[in-house]
């Protein structure tokens, strides 16, 4: 009996205080993702960056050093004297773009087959499952390495690379929650209803999966970008004549006992970036999970 | 609702008919290969009669939700049929299926979960019709919703609200207010008051009986709460370990208990009118058996305070015993006769 | 339960299989010929063939698979072109080294996160729970190869405390292993204080205390125990990802593992070593799977092989 | 509220070994706390069993839990003292209460599944009272934990030892945790819904064999439930909970009988009863939040006896009129007289 | 792996404690059973010198195809096996061979040196020789064309060999430099791969491919016993290791250090750098059968649009200095040539001439790993031609996926690196720059005859003279823009001494001694 009032007295409660509060570091998450995306979007147009300009006398100089032009850098020059500053913006839209676009891919892939695979069970989903077993026993870095190889350097390449590798994680999680909601009573109760497969699919099974879905898919978005980066220091990540942090990272890295500037700001930029996704993760599933906060 | 009132049937005619069912679950094998079935309804046989009540009681893992599932078709049966007024549901394909579902519909014990929390009470209301194309123009959703509202007595106010800001009981209003949507014929209440508080229990009861009065709605009412059935029942069925052991009107089986086992239940339900060191003491020992190995013979055999040999030996079988209708499947039923409770 | 064991050995094999068959296509989809670059550019048609005959690279792609395959089955991956001798040996000499240095990393997170979290659990939502929650992102956010080369100049330029490279020595493993736990281990405290919030709220905590047992008792006998069954899962989860993620780290500490060896393999084309990698990966995988699964059995008495 | 329950009563049979003396718990930081529980009057006497009767999220919970010293986080006595053994226990360590709970004050929960360890043998678990308690060996508990299932009613204890919960039918688990509560024979037991789990023929055999201990070792029991039916079955004593507050206290056939509060009358009517078969009457409304309490009081928005006054004041728990003051029968409503001279509600 | 649960199963009486010790053992017996820390065998003995190359050693087979011209196993190869001759400094000395005689134009008479052993004990025999030269002509390696004339050798008696070739060839005793003698038995054997068996100072103890070498000294070496005991050789692919690893200590000797990374190691106490000037240089070739590079106009324009000088002095600093022909100036047969001004507008004008005013759109690939900053210095160069109308698509590929490109001339410039193995233009100039070789497109009549000559011309200034010529006509016709040597900075330990820097990256690690 008290199983059942519970939710009730807790709903009146939250309806009676207003909802939960957001804590202060989610805010702070919040905004400096949106910071960074504004970054992206407005950066390049005021700080163009031309990733194939070279200013040789330029190179290697430290934050806050004048260039020859006389213009400052603030945050330094890399090692061909592109201006970090604007290489940090142009990498931005591309990072944030890589990481989006993923996500987007891998989460809509899995998505699907998740949904199929937990609502209708059967032969279908112990297929399903084996190739998501193969896939997650096939070390993904290795997989990145190989899908990378074949397809060659190029944005959409990485992007299809690392969704390839994401797809299986997102398609767990969606199977789970599918699994689980598939045995609630209110899909039996829509069920009885006359509902259809599809429309117990997208309106009752479909939005219990979008909450995980989006949590596992703030810590890929992080992981994604790491990955990438992880890509351009393998030498299989984004082409020469665009910018992106994890390339700059890497390419950088050779510098961090002289010039540490040209890897450190943006695996900075990198870590603030993934840190605030995961900060706004986090906070997202303590709001929809009250447990969580205990 | 008028509409609607034409199609019900002369109350008293048969609505649905279950005969010979059997289902339950399958489960993995000992050895961990190959698939037993295991029999959580064992052979029922049970009318429902339009616009009456039939109460179906028994202890948890009985059978009786598992009869209410394979009613409303969440459930395939092993074995058996299952007419719904001409129709027969366990020959009937897709299309028919889905016509029947309009007739018959059913209310879940715990609102919160059996509806879903997303959902605005309108839309959990108006969702039959979404499916059932033609039963009400899209145009009259919203005052319809509104009707069905003030037909469980909650204002229709509640109709923008989420389910998560209602209680229990009001839940359990639109659960019912959902269920009538499609005008059913039938609706198969699963312990739907169960789960509520005494107070909130009484109000939806008499909701309950308020609305057979109004629609000729009949119930097939699933309950382990004696109290509640010998309020709500026309007929009652006591089910124990997938059969029904007894069977007749409320009146019957309330004052008239055939069977051991009704009269067991019958003393171990607390009453307000109990007192301490009162005379009880027919509890039963023991527990329910597992549905996957039951005992030979009569299923009730091993709790029973009077079996003998022949309980080991022989199926007894559900037939009547004195009074018209009132049937008990029990080898000493008439031999014995009730004492009442 | 023969049954249950048969049927994870049936699905390891097939899991097996799948990445075999996978690997098998990738490889020989990349574009790059091995014979060029067992020859350089200066070869000739002539030598070119000769060596892809050799190698059995002359034969159509069915035929080198089911060869391939009926290898496998006589523990049979090929030789080597780079490295002379058979793959599977190459590589299964590699291996302990990796073995090693995930296990490091694996004793480090233990050591470092189990006590953390159990910290963290008795103070929610203090100082110390905010920076271990948000340092394990941080620990996440920052490419391994990065961490691992800041590291390198702190403690081995800087500090002078640890050698650069991998020597053998335990002081030498420490780097990379510590590079590779980093990230989980604010991870692993947050799922011990996630878990041991969640148990401490159960109504048995509430039974054990209304028996009088004493509260360290509580926790890390009854709170305890109960955690650790989803703790030894991700803990088999996580060496599984040590393994695959020592890739890089091997690549920073020139640290003589199968993760450097594979990229090493990959981009000299030596297809029998990155099969033999990758099946070795594929296969320690399943076996930490199994390993969880026994481990999971023995700590939780709800599953039983029949309902797992 | 000057007075307790027993001194109204006049009538001690016995010393409480157990007693709440207006306790008031709340949640929330010291000074700003909701009240989810309101001074609360409770004596638990030995032989005596006193039920505590509400709907959830009356409080009542709570108030078991705080004779126990094991209030969840967040909630605490913000008011009124818990005495033990007359002693108040507010300045109690942690070592304190250790001591007493088990071979003084012991507990059985409502939820056996979950109030078992999953992850022990439920030998285990019920040995452990021993073992902590009493130090002995693992020996002497494990014989002394078998002797004890097998008198709480599981059969093939030797065996049963090695179970865990989950291998246990409802029945079974709820007798291993009532084994576990009486294993240090303590003088006072605390039920809270044991039986609420379960079916009707196996409630029947727990009630019968809680009543049976109790009545056998002379001990003080707290029945919680919401109930009627099991409390009439079991308690001599009643205390109606709602919203917080014991609106009305008195023995079982004064509080079932002659109802002094509407809310009491209002569960009894609601309850469906053979001997007034048609409509029910239902206590219209809900109740209100646990800490979230209308003015006055707490029952006056459903109450169809309310007046201004109840809008306005929270009555007072004062002896029911017309009773004397012998009987001990209490009831906090500004209109009991008027409710004890007015006839249940005619069913339709 | 896991399933998720389902509804229970009746009993479970299925003896979950046998199952869980079972299942236990097994699962852990496959985890424990590869613990340990291996590796490739014993290591090197203690006080053994600690140099890191700049690459890996994956193979030590001297007749490995792959690895027959790679530096960093040439490296331990020169160190574990003997040779005829020996290169020291520019001169050619006698090795295992005493002494060597040209009897003819087509026949050359070796002696071999009395004494010497193998590892295992055996004598060095002239049949030995013959043999191993009949097993590098058999096998398909970049030393092919190095052997190709020549026809046989022959083992006189015990301590002499006969080589003949079908022609003239006068580098036979340069190429000798690259034959590495073994036992006869073994010139075939697998083992070899592993724990190879020469006549060098040094034989090996442990091999992990790619990743470290451990050699131990030859007691019984007939040139005397080196001073060190042992010489340790492991790879560290990050440069911010190997760096560090230098900096303090950790090892030895480390070279090639990058050009950036100089300043992080001069003026460290205890560490001496010295740059040399080596062997390896960067070239850019221009497609010359795909338009527009069909037009040597336009390949002029592309070298005249680069400020090279001032490349290679902001880029490379000390790394590098720019080139005046296309080999190294150090290289036998080089010429130094006038070097490309910088120019832009004579650049845009050369272009307008050939029709491409408004510029075109080309690309550039390469390997990163190929050299040095070799993507800054293709960026830099890209970045220069932008100034003159001219897109270059920058195309950063495998080095797999660059040598197939490679060789089926599906590229329109190629930047890389490229070694003069042999100290000659032979090598180089000789080998890559004939019509026949098709390597870049470029066909030049007249260059084939000029290398022909050059390549049967004995060594002198004759045949130096061709070979300058040669540079002329590659230079001027604009192949490939040749933009810098490499100089190879050697890092180590002030405490070496005995230590000489090798243009060929290939330093004699046996003279070293530690103080």
């Amino acid at each position: 009996m008290t199983a059942i009032t519970v939710p009730a007295e807790g709903a009146a409660a939250r309806a009676k205080t207003g909802g939960r509060r957001v804590p202060v570091r989610v805010w702070v998450g919040a905004g400096v993702l949106a910071l960074f995306v504004l970054a992206a979007l407005v950066g390049p147009l005021l700080w163009p960056y031309d990733p194939v300009a070279t200013h040789l006398a330029d190179r290697l100089l430290a934050p806050g050093g004048r260039t020859a032009t006389g213009s400052i850098a603030w945050l330094g020059t890399d090692q061909v004297g592109r201006d970090l500053f604007a290489n940090l913006l142009a990498g931005a839209r591309i990072t944030l773009l890589v990481a989006g676009a993923t996500v987007v891919v891998g989460g809509a892939v899995g998505l699907v087959v998740g949904l199929v695979s937990g609502y209708f069970g059967g032969p279908l989903d112990t297929v399903l499952s084996r190739v998501g077993d193969v896939q997650l026993a096939f070390p993904s870095i290795l997989l990145a390495i190989l899908l990378a190889g074949v397809l060659g350097p190029s944005i959409t390449n990485i992007v299809i690379t690392l969704a390839i590798t994401r797809w299986v994680i997102f398609a767990r999680i969606v199977r789970a929650s599918a699994m689980s909601t598939r045995r609630l009573e209110y899909v039996d109760s829509a069920r009885v209803l006359g509902c259809g497969h599809l429309r117990i699919l997208v309106r009752h099974v479909l939005p219990s999966c979008w909450q995980p879905l989006l949590v596992a898919a703030t810590v890929q978005v992080g992981l994604v970008m790491v990955a990438e980066a992880s890509l351009s220091f393998l030498g299989l990540g984004v082409p020469v004549d665009t910018a992106s942090w994890g390339a700059t990272v890497s390419i950088g890295r050779d510098y961090l006992g002289s010039a540490w500037w040209i890897s450190t700001v943006p695996a900075a930029a990198l870590a603030l970036v993934v840190t605030a996704v995961g900060v706004v993760g986090d906070g997202f599933r303590d709001l929809s999970d009250p447990r969580s906060q205990i | 609702m008028n509409t609607a009132q034409a199609s019900v049937p002369e109350a008293g005619t048969a609505l649905l008919r279950i005969r010979g069912l059997r289902a339950g679950y399958a489960t993995r094998g000992r050895s961990g290969f190959g698939r037993r079935r295991v029999d959580a309804v064992a052979g029922v046989d049970l009318t429902v009669h339009a616009g009456q009540t039939l109460c179906v009681v028994g202890e948890s893992g009985c059978g009786k939700s598992t009869l209410a599932r394979s009613v409303v078709g969440l459930l395939d049966p092993f074995a058996g049929s299952i007419s719904f007024g001409d129709v027969d549901l366990s020959a009937a394909g897709r299309r028919e299926r889905h016509r029947v579902a309009r007739d018959l519909q059913m209310v879940f014990q715990d609102p919160y979960t059996s509806l879903n929390p997303r959902m605005r009470v309108a839309d959990v209301i108006a969702e039959g019709w979404h499916v059932h194309r033609g039963v009400l123009p899209a145009g009259e959703h919203a005052a319809e919703v509104d009707r069905l509202l003030s037909l469980v007595e909650l204002d229709s106010s509640y109709a923008g609200r989420r389910l998560h800001e209602l209680s229990g009981g009001q839940c359990q209003r639109v659960s019912i207010a959902r269920a009538l949507a499609l005008r059913p014929k039938l609706i198969v209440c699963d312990e739907a008051v169960s789960a509520l508080d005494v107070s909130v229990r009484a109000q939806v009861l008499n909701l309950l009986m308020d609305l057979q009065q109004e629609l000729g709605v009949a119930y097939l009412f699933i309950s382990h709460d004696l109290d509640v059935v010998r309020h709500i029942a026309d007929e009652v069925a006591v089910m124990y370990l997938g059969t029904i052991v007894e069977h007749g009107t409320a009146a019957q089986v309330f004052q008239n208990p055939r069977h051991p086992y009704t009269r067991a239940l019958l003393s171990a339900a607390p009453s307000i009118h109990d007192r301490p060191g009162g005379t009880n003491e027919s509890a039963l020992t023991g527990e329910v058996p597992s549905p996957a190995a039951p005992p030979s013979g009569c299923r009730f055999r091993t709790r029973c305070p009077i079996a003998a040999d022949v309980c080991a030996a022989d199926v007894p079988e559900l037939r009547v015993r004195g009074d018209a209708d009132h049937a008990a499947a029990c080898h000493f039923a008439g031999e014995n006769p009730a004492t009442g409770s | 339960m023969g049954a249950f064991v048969a049927k994870r050995l049936g699905q390891a094999v097939i899991v097996a299989w799948g990445a075999l068959t996978l690997v098998f296509i990738i490889v020989r989809v990349v574009p790059g010929d091995p014979a060029k670059l067992i020859l350089g550019p200066d070869a000739s048609a002539d030598q070119l063939k000769h060596v892809r005959s050799d190698f059995g690279l002359d034969h159509p792609l069915w035929r080198q698979y089911l060869e391939h395959l009926g290898g496998v089955l006589h523990g049979d991956l090929g030789d080597s072109w780079r490295l002379g001798g058979s793959a599977l040996g190459d590589t299964l000499e590699r291996f302990p080294a990796t073995l090693t240095l995930s296990l490091v990393a694996l004793v480090l997170t233990i050591l470092l996160g189990f006590p953390l979290g159990m910290l963290c659990a008795r103070r929610p939502g203090k100082v110390l729970d905010l920076l271990v929650s948000t340092g394990s992102l941080v620990g996440q956010a920052v490419p391994s190869f990065w961490l691992g080369i800041v590291l390198i100049l702190l403690f081995a330029r800087e500090l002078g405390w640890l050698p650069a490279t991998a020597d053998g020595s335990l002081a030498g493993v420490l780097l990379p292993a510590f590079t590779l736990a980093l990230p989980f281990i604010g991870w692993l405290a947050r799922l011990v204080r996630n878990g041991a919030l969640e148990e401490g709220a159960k109504d048995y905590v509430r039974t054990a205390r209304a028996k009088g047992v004493p509260e360290g008792l509580v926790q890390y006998v009854h709170v305890g125990r109960n955690i650790a069954v989803p703790v030894v899962t991700v803990l088999g989860l996580l060496m599984g990802n040590f393994i695959a993620n020592a890739v890089i780290i091997e690549v920073v500490f020139s640290w003589p593992g199968i993760g450097s060896l594979m990229v090493d393999a990959i981009t000299n084309r030596d297809y029998a070593v990155v099969e033999a990698a990758v099946l070795t990966m594929t296969v320690s995988y399943i076996a930490l799977n199994l390993l969880v699964d026994v481990v999971y059995f023995a700590l939780d008495p709800r599953l039983t092989p029949e309902n797992a | 509220m000057s007075s307790t329950v027993e001194e109204v009563a006049g009538a001690t049979e016995a010393t409480p070994v157990a007693r709440l003396r207006g306790v008031h718990i709340g949640f929330g930081a010291p000074g700003r706390e909701r009240p989810v529980v309101r001074g609360v009057e409770l004596d638990l006497v030995p032989g005596r069993v006193t039920a505590l009767v509400g709907e959830s999220g009356s409080g009542k919970s709570l108030t078991t839990l705080a004779l126990m010293g094991l209030l969840p986080g967040g909630a605490r006595v913000s008011a009124g003292s818990v005495e033990i053994d007359g002693q108040d226990t507010a300045g109690f360590t942690d070592a304190q209460w250790r001591r007493l709970r088990g071979p003084k004050i012991a507990m059985v929960f409502q939820d056996p599944m979950a109030a078992l360890n999953p992850s022990f043998t439920v030998g285990w678990q019920v040995a452990e009272t021993f073992r902590r308690h009493q130090g002995v060996s693992h020996r002497t508990a494990r014989a002394r934990t078998i002797e004890l299932m097998r008198t709480v009613g599981i059969p093939d204890a030797e065996h049963k030892y090695h179970s865990y919960p989950h291998e246990f039918s409802g029945g079974m688990r709820q007798r291993a945790m009532i084994a576990m509560a009486l294993a240090l024979e303590p003088e006072v037991l605390l039920a809270d819904e044991p039986t609420t789990a379960l079916d009707v023929t196996v409630q029947a055999q727990i009630l019968r064999l809680l009543t049976t201990r109790q009545a056998e070792a002379r001990m003080a029991m707290l029945l919680v439930s919401h109930d009627l039916g099991v409390v009439a079955r079991v308690a001599q004593h009643v205390a109606v909970m709602y919203a917080g507050r014991i609106v009305e206290a008195g023995t079982l056939d004064e509080v079932y009988t002659t109802p002094a509060h509407p809310y009491t009358r209002g569960l009894l009517d609601a309850m469906p009863d053979p001997g007034r078969p048609g409509r029910l009457v239902p206590i219209e409304g809900q109740p209100p939040a646990p800490g979230h309490l209308p003015a006055g009081c707490a029952f006056a928005p459903r109450c169809r006896f309310a007046t201004e006054v109840c809008r306005t004041d929270d009555p007072a728990t004062l002896p029911v009129p017309g009773r004397g003051t012998s009987t001990g029968h209490v009831a906090a409503c500004h209109h009991s007289a008027r409710i004890l001279g007015t006839e249940p509600e005619a069913r339709s | 792996m896991r399933t998720t649960g389902r509804p229970g199963a009746g009993g479970t009486h299925m003896g979950r404690r046998d199952f869980l010790a079972m299942a236990g053992l097994g699962s852990a017996s496959v985890l424990v059973s590869g613990c340990g820390f291996g590796g490739g065998g014993g290591g090197a003995p203690k006080g053994a010198l600690r140099a890191a190359f700049g690459q890996p050693v994956t193979d030590l087979d001297p007749y490995n195809a792959a690895t027959a011209v790679d530096e960093a196993s040439l490296i331990v190869k020169r160190l574990v096996f003997d040779t005829l001759v020996r290169r020291q400094g520019d001169r050619l000395v006698p090795g295992l061979a005493s002494g060597w005689e040209r009897t003819n134009d087509t026949t050359w008479v070796f002696t071999l040196r009395r004494g010497a052993r193998f590892h295992d004990g055996t004598p060095v025999t002239a049949a030995d020789v013959a043999a191993c030269l009949k097993r590098t002509r058999a096998v398909a390696s970049a030393q092919t064309p190095l052997w190709a004339s020549v026809t046989k050798a022959e083992a006189r008696d015990d301590h002499t060999v006969v080589f003949t070739t079908d022609g003239p060839l006068g580098s036979l005793p340069v190429n000798l430099t690259l034959l590495f003698v073994v036992p006869a038995a073994r010139v075939a054997d697998p083992e070899q791969k592993r724990r190879p068996i020469g006549s060098g100072p040094f034989r090996v103890t442990g091999f992990t491919p790619s990743t470290s070498v451990e050699l131990a000294r030859f007691d019984d070496y007939w040139g005397g016993r080196s001073d060190l005991p042992g010489i340790s050789m492991p790879y560290i692919a990050e440069t911010s290791s190997a760096i560090t690893a230098l900096r303090t200590g950790d090892i030895d000797l480390l070279w090639p250090i990058p050009p950036d990374q100089l300043p992080e190691v001069t003026g460290v106490k205890g560490v001496t750098v010295e740059p040399v000037p080596s062997w390896t240089y960067y070239l850019n070739w221009f497609n010359c059968s795909r338009a527009p590079f069909t037009d040597a106009n336009v390949r002029r324009a592309m070298c005249q649009a680069v400020n090279l000088p001032q490349i290679v002095d902001r880029l490379f600093g000390r790394g590098g200095q720019q080139m005046r022909a296309p080999i190294p100036a150090t290289v036998a047969g080089y010429a130094a040539q006038e070097p490309w001004t910088y120019d832009p507008a004579a650049a845009k004008r050369l272009l307008a001439a050939a029709g491409l005013g408004r510029g075109f759109t080309t690309s550039m690939m390469w390997f990163d790993a190929t050299g040095p900053l070799s993507r800054e210095l293709a960026e830099a160069m890209i970045s220069s031609w932008a100034d003159i109308g001219v897109t270059v698509r920058p195309q950063s590929i495998e080095k797999a996926q660059w040598l197939e490109r490679l060789n089926s001339l599906d590229w329109d410039m190629n930047l890389q690196t490229n070694t003069v193995t042999t100290g000659d233009a032979a090598f180089t100039v000789g080998r890559l720059y004939t019509s026949k070789a098709h390597r870049m497109g470029y066909k030049n009549p007249a260059l084939d005859q000029l290398l022909a000559r050059a390549a049967a011309a004995p060594s002198g200034s004759e045949r130096d003279g061709l070979y300058g010529e040669a540079c002329k006509i590659i230079w001027s016709d604009a192949v490939g823009l040749f933009p810098l040597t490499l100089v190879t900075g050697y890092g180590r330990s002030s405490r070496l001494t005995g230590f000489t820097p090798a243009p060929n990256n290939q330093p004699d690690l046996a003279a070293v001694r530690r103080r």
